[in-house]
């Protein structure tokens, strides 16, 4: 403390002496050091008053009590401070916490690809933060048919995190059910509208496709349509579908549509995330989507997702704010 | 030889009381200039606690020494509500000091060492200490 | 601001008159005020520098630029503070969060007590954080017979929560399997070892009682040893077996033990928070616990539980540092 | 008639000759003392992150009006290795400002606004701005 009482006075009465500019900010940079040694505001001023007193012999006594003044009003600014300290640390302890949780979360949503002859599967999913809301599921029964949920929890961070565990569940149950989306999303939303908080829902789109003959049939809840381009006509078609998000009501019925896939046709499975940007001049999201997906038509589908997620990040407008999942079939 | 003095908390000014003791004491034993405010801002808070939560208590200030020191130890007591989550109170944060940093949490960081007892209707004593060094 | 200068310079002048407690105490409350409406010190050391001006018109010009220099590296202080108000922000949004994350964890984790005519059964388990990191699964198919395993994540928080949730997806397809401890165990390992991080471990005490032979039996990997009562003979045993933490290693066999039980005859299991506390005189926690038992033996399963809890909680020594979770089989 | 000037920043003394212009224009302007050394600060902040981090840059001070008010705007501009990941370097936290509140989230809360383009390989901008209340 004397060490740094003496070096204080002599940077101060630099600072009379000469008030240039360098004196500020060696003072400044004097007291950086003092704050990462955890000096206290009012032992600063205590340190001031004592420099003062003794550059100036002939001091007021007003004014020396006027400082024990400031040391009381800044032991409250100093009490402050330390909350600041020690929060920090409980700061750097949750962010070590959520990084194994992250680990974890991966581990249990760990999906794989299925490497196919007669489609070509592409995914992309990237988290806004540690954890992932969004969620694929592929399944891949025997090489017949290959199925495909999409799933967003409306939410994020933990929360969502943990009710992901529970679709993630769900689905795993499912495995030797029927393949049906209906039957599968009416299930699914039981079991979420049961076991979940009232406030968590979530949007899910879900495919399967019957690579025998060809057929992708498809359903949603609540979920951003699919994007279907069908290479023959040379147009796109929106795969939507009436159905509510899954755990809003208990009871709750999903059409399901089909779609026969011919060769180099292709279905763009998204979530929301993906499509969450401003209007390009006259184009509105889905429409830049679509013509991105036909100029990199040519690329394989995993290459295809990544080239819209490089594409779309680096718009200018593009504040990526939800997690980004892209999921592309490929005949 | 001990000096002892207590001062009852009833009234917003027997905190200022309270503080003046702590004060002089803490001149008295050779405590500087920071630290004296720093033992006043404890005792203030703890006195203001009283005066907020107890009807009544009191704050007792006590001169303390061993081979190497000396020091102060002041024994907020009172008969109130008592305190029933005591894991919270300590903790940090904007429900507890209201971004002050002050609060029990505050007083323990303003001084060397503190002890809590406290009982949901049984009243709570907080004692703190701090050394010359 | 006038306004708080006007204020500040008269509690400060009031306070250079006087020098009384009482103007500090009056000084502290207003800046406890200035705090709270994110005054900043720097603008604090301004506010008071011109005070003393106004205060001593005759204030050598030295003392004046000093304040100056104080005012600059009051500024550093000021931005510490700044970040202190982001940072208690996010804790309240990240509080809020883990309030969430909790309630879908609870929800995820529920159980319900088995009630059986033929075994009395009772089940306390309170986290030491928001998120439990012990899960007491029962198991009770066509009242013949009933399991349960007691389970402890090594770790706390969030990311043993998740641990958690793969252990109870891990039971529920067991749900129809046999009921071999050994079994049970073995398989769940291999789950664990091969989905969860490499840092994860787990203890299970797992036991299978059948309703018709009165027999129990069990199997434990790691765990806290339960505790044996039998009531014929008045003594205690301890329920040990060796078996590796789950998680470790792939291939692990659980050897399994079986025990008859009689009339008023109890076992307890336990997870290692329970026994974390010292030596009361000359009796360990665990001979502690077992005469705690004994005393309020009277009492039913349910009971017994809380009744320990409670007389656990208010030992003197015990800081509850873990989670702690205690089940009760009674004949 | 937007008085402009343009200091070097290469040496760290050039870092006090930015920190001079800054406070002589904000003077000038009529900033109190209080704004003069938060400008001052997040001058001096700007420039010691281009001495330390990118071989060269510069500093411009601009002074600027609108119908209401006038302010100072401040240019810090180099060719370095640019911020690759832009959101976590304004995140709060130990990491980035060693528990000192500094680093561009302080630099942020000194100032009105700030603006910041910056592509790795291509070097960074900051344009922050302060008006006179
Ligand atoms: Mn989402
Ligand atoms: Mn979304
Ligand atoms: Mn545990
Ligand atoms: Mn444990």
């Amino acid at each position: 403390m004397k060490e740094l009482q003496t070096q204080y006075q002599k940077i101060l009465s630099d600072f009379l002496a000469n008030q240039t500019e360098r004196n500020l900010y060696i003072g400044q940079n004097f007291i950086r050091q003092l704050i990462q040694k955890k000096v206290a505001p009012e032992e600063v001023i205590n340190i001031h008053k004592y420099a003062i007193e003794q550059i100036y012999p002939d001091l007021p006594e007003d004014i020396s009590h006027s400082y024990d003044f400031l040391i009381e009003i800044m032991v409250h600014f100093g009490l402050t401070l330390k909350e600041h300290q020690s929060l920090l640390e409980q700061q750097e302890e949750l962010r070590m916490e959520m990084n194994v949780a992250t680990k974890i979360q991966n581990m249990i949503l760990r999906t794989t690809v299925p490497m196919l002859n007669q489609i070509d599967i592409g995914m992309l999913s990237v988290p806004i933060r540690k954890m992932n809301g969004d969620y694929v599921h592929f399944l891949n029964n025997n090489n017949s048919v290959v199925s495909v949920a999409v799933t967003d929890v409306v939410g994020k961070g933990v929360p969502a995190a943990l009710c992901m565990s529970m679709v993630k569940y769900g689905l795993d149950t499912l495995e030797y059910a029927t393949k049906d989306p209906s039957y599968i999303l009416e299930v699914l939303n039981r079991i979420i509208e049961k076991s979940v908080d009232d406030s968590m829902f979530v949007s899910m789109f879900y495919g399967t496709y019957n690579i025998k003959e060809s057929k992708f049939t498809y359903g949603s809840a609540g979920h951003e349509p699919a994007i279907y381009y069908n290479a023959r006509k040379n147009t796109f078609f929106d795969l939507e579908s009436k159905g509510l998000l899954l755990g809003v009501m208990p009871e709750v019925t999903y059409p399901q549509y089909d779609i026969h896939l011919e060769d180099n046709d292709f279905i763009i499975m998204i979530t929301d995330g993906v499509t969450d940007f401003r209007k390009q001049g006259e184009l509105d999201p889905r429409d830049v989507i679509k013509n991105l997906a036909l100029s990199c038509n040519h690329l394989s589908a995993q290459k295809m997702c990544e080239e819209m997620y490089t594409y779309l990040k680096n718009l200018p407008d593009f504040e990526l704010e939800d997690d980004f999942t892209v999921v592309i079939f490929k005949k | 030889m001990n000096a002892k003095s207590t001062v009852e908390i009833v009234t917003e000014w027997d905190i200022v009381a309270a503080r003046q003791l702590g004060r002089n004491e803490a001149k008295a034993i050779g405590f500087g200039a920071v630290d004296q405010a720093r033992i006043t801002t404890a005792i203030s808070e703890l006195a203001r606690n009283i005066y907020l939560y107890a009807r009544s208590g009191e704050v007792t200030i006590e001169r303390i020494s061993n081979e190497e020191k000396v020091g102060l130890r002041i024994i907020a007591a009172d008969k109130g509500p008592g305190i029933s989550n005591l894991k919270k109170v300590m903790e940090d944060g904007y429900s507890t000091s209201g971004g002050l940093g002050a609060g029990l949490p505050g007083v323990k960081r303003l001084m060397d060492t503190m002890d809590i007892q406290s009982h949901v209707g049984n009243g709570t004593t907080i004692v703190i200490e701090k050394w010359v060094k």
